[in-house]
């Protein structure tokens, strides 16, 4: 077989994920040699004609990065869904809607307001919004129409790898390149992850789970050996694929849980809010009244944030229910 | 039309409290609303808030949650656990914008057919008087943008 | 008579970080009538930060940039220290600013050889197959490409020893960073550090000889067609050097006046921001001028950031290297210089003074120093914080309840400040490239370079991001009927 | 390979209980729609014998690999369709019940649509379970066949004789200094008025000497640890500052104490030496040095016990030994103690008043060996009452104080009222009555016999607050609600039938033992009917009133019960795990170790795994809660036969309109 003919394709993304493989360093030539790049905007002059005019079904590989936020991105992942044998989830964004999945707490129209005249700075009495279609001295302008609710690519069209992280361990990419060089693809479904829980990766010690309060991380200097949830602070860890060697926790700074849930978990935020809830005050819990439990569970500010920072859109729920 | 809604009411039971408390009710036939259904499990510390969403998602429009009395659990402190997990969980259903009310925590006893009864009539009640659950609604996944306001536009 | 509506878009605008396109009309002769250039995706970043602990947003932020994410990671852990009232200890401030060179050494470097370079390098009306990395690499020699990687690795690896990782970090706390750093880290960071000095000099020497000594490439930089007169904004320290970490913001006006030095907090006196319907980019213009559309000039509002920005406004580097570098481009371009190609050149002498600063602060013992962090004991409540992101200012302002939960904050982004400047520069481009029907691949191209001279990063600008569309000329009639297309390649 | 799932669907119509009110072919109809099920059938009552072989004919015909049957509560059937599924050659946890009259026809009786349609829920879930059901396992472990028993009264002395006989090792223990707790302070016992001693004593010798019983009095345990077949207990002997071995008995050191002291056996009626048998046919027969007020632990000086004992027995230097022994099951009978009327019904004047006595201080004053030898005096002026009355129910049935019944009081005021008027031929005695509960075999003939008597008449009423005026003689007021009238009595001798309580010891046994009391502090047992011998903890059994109050027969009874349950655990010789035990992937486990303080019986282990950790399960100490699944965040940590792939497609079902 000739070289594998591979596409990067960016849907709602911060780019950082493509942005990362410049720091494969050297080796990005040798991938740049021996694979055949059909697409990938960011690092040359291609144009999504190129996409458009190759046969359906003749892109070996494809790496769709970013969620689905407005009209171009779904029409780009359908695209790429026909032109692809095999579309990889690229990054937490097209894994699991990402950060800007957190646009689920509101709708489009609230967050425009905000953002373009709610602000200081924003000059605006006339209240103007982008619009998907306006007209400058009869000149007409087209913008793509912004959703309501951020998805994950595979909310959109049917995916057969995912390589969560934001950005991803370049590991996994080098992983997936090789197998795809060497026609070796896993079967679909694959997660280029860990199967186990970040915890099997931290160099911290850990001693008995037993949380007497829930403390944010700048309220104490903690101890840089130990299991940062025992001294009370909230790490997604626990509930957090493995993979990317914990370099957050590393630096005395929690998981926020960007790899995403396990694979046993159906629900990453309800899982962790479990751990947290079974390990609280486990040692006076039958002496914890009603009405000391409560305060004590209040500590924790912002359960929706926290639990579901990277993956609002792949919630139970996906979003937060709209007030009609 | 709420008039002729009937709402769904998944249940969740303890073996040997809450569950033997609703068998009671049926051999003293006591009488309650016909939308509750029962997950029997053998300790309510067995509940996963992933189970309630899911009840939820599936199209709950109420989940009633029961365990052993504070003290009186089979397994020690199952309903210790149980309650915590509720009680943080109502935080964050309360963040995701579904009415409190939808859920609710209640210890029955074995002996305490009675106090399930009023529980799921009560209960029954409220859940007919909020209304279908919204995230039964598929339209909230809905895409598609929000009307958006005029606001000048283009010329 | 009936007006001829035509319009030729170029989508997407490729090699530079962000999702935007071009809508260039031309009347019935077939000259450009007008152009705009769109930004056209959007996030939101303001309304969902809301109801976050504050602490959390140096981590969510930088997801607004996966090419600058340090920016907002440090605007963001300025902003943060401001709310809770807590400034870092020495060390804990000094490893920022570390970070925070290396990182500048990352981004422009990535910029200018795999973004910029290309149409130097390879020749910007040459195919636009060869117009990329592996085009330089066959001009230049694979060697030279793959030191340059190699090189610019060494400043990946100072952010992940800093950061973790190196997009995307997790380094700032409120009040310094997470963790300490060992003297044998400091050691490997100080060696490493020199590396990136050594790839300074040559992506000088490498701008000398490919642009500088090509006439051909100095009249096209210096050329009208590139040329805006605007006011200039950028951080400058008390000695009036660029610093990009801190300092006051200082405003230059077209004729090199200095107009306006102020504190970075007080910055809603001085900028505002206005609203088109037709892009998801908003406009900031100086408030003391106004804003008067899209029209350069001294009675403009109209201000630019960035390297170029930068270079105007400040009195050059505190290193010396990148002090020499700095007289030789004010010798060529003149003070200010008005040349939007300028940005690339300005670009490469920042990479330069950025290696230099990172040597300086990698070799000061007290970074390996244990107290990099102050925990903080007052009620937060606002604070602002502003870093020179590559692209240009950045301002982060945050507004929290007592217990540091956000209720409001605002975002002004490098290429956002650029947006009024990126859109005259394409217009002009347009105008002076596009004539009688003559639309063709070496000519937008040409136009493309107007804006990828700022390297306008539109992931930052929309806090929004990328996206994919077909780069055609599309001619229509007034009833919207198409009649002519031109697609590229 | 994966086998093909053939479901079987068992519908009962449970004679009409669940027929007149579920449409049951509407059901089948409906199940037999379900994906993988072979055969839904319908049937009158499912668990007799011919519908329990209809499914195993089922099973054996058809290849069922899965079964459901839709009838009663599981907490009621389940045991027996499973012992049919694996007559059947299945697995018994490939079963699932459909709980369709306890929750289904019986609480809606007027709505048989509804009804009809929440069984097809309850069903179709059931399916949905059941295809996901694996086969199950118990772990079995050998248990240690040796008992202890927590209480030396009639019941302990029962239990632990009916083990020892069947050959088992037994250890009794008492924390007095001799077992025969409360029985051993009655004169005579209802109805049969044979001496209470007479037929204890013998029993008490008997366990004192049997080989297999250890007799560990004037000890009281410590910690419990460990779990059924193999608890580990530690037990505190007290000193008695006499050495058992050499002590004969013959009670001259009580003889030659110079110094007295009020009278525990006897409640404080009569008095006892310092050191002093606890009552004289007290088993083991050694006497007890009361350290605290011995005036040699006091002062130093006195040793008089010590010179005069011919087996030079006394120990002054004796220390608390603490004893540690391993018991594969324990019998709670911890028996009762009084509710506190002195305190909590000063109305009754219990205590001001030296005349006002318990049930218990009677049965002293009329024994032989109580403080008056045998002869009933009025604690106040040594004479014989005239004139007495007994109250019944004092604290019991009253919603302000005990809200049960005490189950003896009644007869035992009768019996009382005998005691008076056989040893005081010209006494009158007044019973106040609520009403008169004399259920047991006997007990109506001993009431009718006494409530004849010319010397005995009943009050239907609680008298009001007890009086007492300036020469001392009490008087009060009662309404009869059987004439109608108000009452003045001016008894001089008040006896009161008081409520009875959990022995105080019980509490703090019952929370090392981690064992579930009801709210009444009784111990609560497994099941009220079923399995009234069995605590919430397994191996742990009850006897006596440490359950609730309870005569002297039914203690017995209830002594021989929970031994019984105790052999039956001990002869077996393993215990089995649960089925539904928690179980860890340890391919997924990370080792957060957020399950393993979780378990309260530390059923979890962490182990080492290169340079890191991953949790183990030890399948005999979980006891299938689910609590760890429920916690683990990653989702390595599960429940067999509750697992969520399992309660999933359960809870879809459930929460989903059709």
């Amino acid at each position: 077989m000739g070289k594998p003919r591979v596409a990067i394709v960016l849907g709602s993304t911060c780019a950082g994920c493509d942005y990362s493989l410049l720091d494969l360093g050297p080796t990005v030539l040798d991938v740049l040699a021996n694979v055949e790049l059909v697409y990938w905007p960011t690092g040359a002059d291609f144009k999504l004609s190129d996409l458009e005019s190759v046969p359906d079904g003749s892109v070996d590989l494809t790496l769709y990065e970013g969620a689905i936020t407005n009209s171009d991105n779904e029409e780009l992942a359908k695209l790429v869904r026909r032109k692809s044998k095999a579309v990889i989830a690229y990054g937490s964004c097209a894994c699991f809607g990402g950060i800007p999945g957190l646009a689920n707490v509101s709708i489009a129209d609230d967050i425009m307001k905000t953002a373009y005249i709610g602000t200081w700075s924003t000059d605006n009495k006339r209240s103007i919004l982008p619009q998907p279609l306006s007209k400058v001295d009869s000149k007409h302008l087209v913008l793509p129409v912004t959703y309501d609710t951020i998805r994950a690519l595979d909310q959109v069209i049917p995916v057969e790898y995912y390589m969560p992280g934001c950005p991803p361990p370049l590991s996994y990419i080098e992983q997936a390149l090789v197998a795809a060089l060497s026609g070796k693809l896993p079967p679909p479904g694959h997660v280029f992850a860990s199967e186990r829980s970040l915890c099997d990766e931290c160099k911290r010690t850990k001693e008995k789970k037993n949380l007497t309060a829930i403390k944010r991380f700048h309220e104490i200097i903690p101890d840089s050996q130990r299991c940062l949830l025992e001294q009370g602070i909230l790490c997604m860890g626990p509930a957090t694929r493995g993979g990317c060697k914990a370099p957050c926790v590393d630096n005395n700074i929690p998981c926020r849980g960007c790899m995403g849930p396990t694979p046993e978990a159906l629900d990453q935020g309800a899982k962790m809010l479990s751990a947290l809830a079974s390990i609280l005050a486990l040692d006076q819990e039958t002496g914890v009244s009603e009405d000391r439990l409560i305060p004590l569970i209040q500590q924790l500010k912002d359960p929706l944030g926290t639990f579901y920072r990277f993956g609002l859109p792949k919630s139970m729920f996906r979003r937060v229910i709209p007030r009609r | 039309m709420a008039s002729n809604f009937e709402p769904r009411i998944v249940v969740f039971a303890c073996n040997w409290c809450s569950y033997a408390g609703m068998d009671l009710a049926g051999t003293s036939r006591m009488l309650y609303p016909a939308n509750l259904r029962v997950v029997r499990l053998m300790c309510s510390g067995r509940l996963e808030p992933e189970h309630i969403l899911y009840a939820f998602k599936a199209g709950a429009d109420g989940v009633l949650v029961t365990g052993c009395h504070p003290g009186d659990c089979h397994y020690i402190s199952g309903n210790y656990k149980t309650r915590k997990r509720i009680r943080l969980l109502e935080q964050l259903l309360a963040q995701f914008g579904l009415e409190k009310e939808r859920l609710r925590l209640e210890w029955i006893s074995a002996s305490e057919g009675e106090i399930f009864t009023r529980v799921a009539k009560e209960f029954t009640e409220k859940i007919r008087a909020l209304g279908p659950s919204s995230l039964k609604q598929e339209k909230m996944f809905a895409p598609l943008i929000s009307a958006r306001a005029a606001g000048g536009g283009g010329d | 008579m009936e007006k001829k509506d035509r319009v030729v878009t170029i989508q997407p605008i490729t090699r530079l970080e962000g999702h935007g396109k071009i809508s260039i009309f031309l009347d019935d002769k077939g000259d450009v009538e007008d152009a705009y250039y769109q930004v056209v995706e959007f996030r939101g970043f303001e309304r969902f930060c809301q109801g976050r602990p504050v602490e959390e947003l140096p981590l969510i932020t930088p997801r607004i940039c996966g090419v600058c994410p340090w920016a907002h990671h440090m605007a963001s852990a300025k902003a943060v220290d401001a709310v809770y009232h807590v400034e870092p200890p020495p060390a804990g401030r000094k490893l920022r600013e570390l970070a925070y060179n290396a990182f500048y050494v990352h981004d422009h470097g990535a910029v200018f050889y795999a973004l910029s370079a290309p149409d130097f390098v390879v020749g910007p009306t040459a195919p636009r197959a060869e117009r990329n990395v592996l085009g330089i690499m066959a001009k230049v020699g694979k060697e030279l490409v793959k030191n340059i990687l190699a090189a610019r690795l060494e400043a990946t690896r100072i952010l992940e020893t800093l950061g973790g990782r190196a997009v995307h970090p997790a380094m700032t706390v409120p009040g310094g960073v997470g963790k300490p750093i060992t003297e044998e880290q400091r050691k490997e960071l100080e060696q490493r550090a020199a590396k990136i000095v050594e790839l300074g000099k040559l992506t000088l020497k490498i701008f000398d000889d490919v642009i500088l000594k090509n006439k051909e490439y100095v009249d096209l930089i210096i050329g009208d067609i590139y040329l805006h007169k605007t006011y200039y904004m950028g951080l400058v320290d008390e000695k009036g050097k660029v610093n990009f970490y801190d300092g006051k913001l200082r405003v230059m006006a077209p004729d090199g006046k200095i107009v306006a030095e102020f504190n970075s907090s007080d910055y809603l006196n001085y900028i505002a921001e206005h609203v088109e319907p037709w892009s998801y980019l908003k406009f900031p213009y100086l408030k003391s001028v106004g804003w008067k559309g899209l029209r350069d000039g001294a009675d403009s509002g109209v201000y630019r950031v960035g390297p170029l920005g930068r270079l105007n406004v400040s009195n050059g580097f505190a290193t010396p290297l990148a002090q020499e570098a700095y007289e030789k481009f004010v010798s060529v371009l003149g003070k200010p210089a008005h040349a939007t190609l300028g940005f690339h050149w300005a670009r490469v002498i920042e990479i330069m003074a950025a290696a230099e600063a990172a040597l300086e602060l990698a070799r000061d013992p007290e970074i390996a120093s244990k107290e990099v962090r102050r925990v903080p004991t007052a009620t937060p409540d606002e604070g602002v914080g502003v870093v020179e992101a590559p692209r240009g200012v950045l301002i982060h302002h945050y507004k929290t309840n007592s217990e540091g939960l956000v209720e409001k904050l605002n975002l002004i982004v490098a290429t956002v400040n650029n947006n009024a400047g990126i859109n005259l520069s394409v217009k002009k481009a347009a105008q002076s490239l596009i004539k009688n029907w003559q639309v063709n691949d070496g000519l937008l191209n040409m136009v493309e370079m107007a804006f990828r001279a700022y390297d306008p990063c539109l992931a930052c600008g929309t806090h929004a991001l990328l996206g994919q569309m077909p780069l055609e000329v599309n001619i229509y009639d007034s009833k919207k009927h198409l009649y002519r297309q031109i697609k590229r390649g | 390979m994966v086998e093909e799932l053939k479901v079987g669907v068992y519908v009962c119509h449970c004679g009409v209980n669940i027929a007149s009110v579920v449409n049951v072919k509407a059901v089948i109809e409906y199940a037999s729609t379900l994906s993988n099920v072979e055969v839904a059938k319908d049937y009158p009552f499912m668990c007799s014998d011919p519908g329990q072989n209809m499914i195993i004919e089922d099973i054996k015909a058809k290849g069922l690999n899965r079964i459901v049957v839709a009838s009663c509560s599981p907490r009621m059937h389940e045991p027996t369709f499973r012992r049919a599924l694996e007559r059947a050659g299945l697995n018994p946890y490939l079963l699932e019940m459909a709980n369709i009259r306890e929750h289904c026809s019986w609480v809606h009786e007027k709505q048989p649509q509804e009804a009809t349609e929440k069984a097809k829920d309850l069903v179709a879930a059931a399916v949905a379970k059941v295809r996901m059901m694996k086969p199950l396992e118990t772990v079995k472990m050998p248990a240690v066949k040796r008992a202890l028993v927590i209480g030396g009264g009639v019941a302990g002395i029962r239990a632990a004789l009916d083990i020892a006989n069947s050959g088992f090792e037994v250890y009794l223990v008492e924390k007095k200094p001799s077992i025969g707790g409360n029985m051993a302070r009655l004169d005579k016992t209802f109805p049969t008025l044979d001496c209470s001693q007479c037929i204890l004593t013998p029993m008490m010798v008997e366990a004192a000497q049997h080989p297999n019983i250890k007799l560990l009095t004037y000890s009281e345990v410590q910690s419990i640890d460990g779990s059924v077949g193999n608890f580990t207990v530690k037990i505190l002997k007290k000193p008695r500052y006499v050495n058992e071995a050499l002590c004969t008995g013959c009670g001259i050191c009580e003889q030659k104490c110079p110094y007295t002291v009020p009278s525990e056996f006897n409640l404080g009626l009569g008095k006892r030496k310092v050191i002093y048998f606890e009552f004289p046919q007290a088993v083991p027969l050694k006497p007890v040095l009361d350290r605290d007020n011995c005036v040699y632990f006091k002062k130093g000086t006195c040793r008089a016990c010590e010179k005069f004992c011919p087996a030079k027995a006394i120990d002054y230097t004796q220390k608390p030994q603490e004893i540690t022994i391993d018991v594969g099951a324990i019998i709670l009978a911890t028996g009762y103690g009084l509710y506190d009327v002195k305190t909590k019904m000063p109305e009754y004047r219990y205590g001001p008043s030296k005349n006002v006595v318990t049930g218990l201080e009677l049965e002293r004053l009329t024994s032989a060996t109580g403080p008056t030898k045998g002869a009933i005096l009025r604690p106040s002026d040594k004479k014989e009452p005239k004139n007495v009355t007994i109250v019944l129910c004092v604290g019991s049935r009253d919603e302000k104080h005990l809200d049960y019944c005490c189950r003896f009081g009644c007869v035992a005021g009768i019996k009382h009222a005998y005691y008076i008027i056989s040893h005081i031929p010209d006494a009158k005695v007044t019973i106040c009555y609520t009403d008169i509960r004399a259920f047991g075999k006997g007990y109506e003939d001993f009431y009718a016999r006494i409530r004849s008597s010319d010397n005995v008449q009943f009050i239907r009423g609680r008298p009001m607050e007890i009086l007492e005026d300036s020469n001392g003689s009490l008087y009060f007021d009662v309404f009869d609600q059987n004439t109608n009238r108000l009452m003045r009595l001016t008894p001089d001798l008040v006896v009161l039938e008081t409520g009875v309580v959990p022995d105080p010891s019980f509490e703090q046994i019952a929370t090392v033992l981690k064992c579930s009391r009801g709210p009444d502090g009784f111990a609560l047992e497994l099941h009220p009917k079923l399995r009234p011998t069995e605590t919430s903890v397994d191996g742990v059994f009850i006897a006596g009133v440490v359950q609730g109050p309870k005569d002297i027969p039914d203690t017995v009874a209830q002594a021989g019960a929970a031994a019984a349950s105790a052999i039956a655990l001990l002869a077996r010789g393993e215990v089995e795990s649960v089925a539904n035990v928690a179980s860890v992937n340890q391919d997924l486990c990370s080792g957060c170790g957020v399950c393993e303080p979780v378990c309260p019986f530390t059923a979890i282990v962490l182990e080492a795994r290169n340079g890191g950790r991953v949790a183990k399960v030890e399948a005999t100490k979980c006891k299938g809660c689910g609590a760890c699944a429920a916690a683990c965040p990653s989702g390595a940590m599960t429940q067999l036969g509750f697992e969520g792939k399992q309660l999933i497609p359960q809870i879809e079902v459930l929460a989903r309109a059709r």
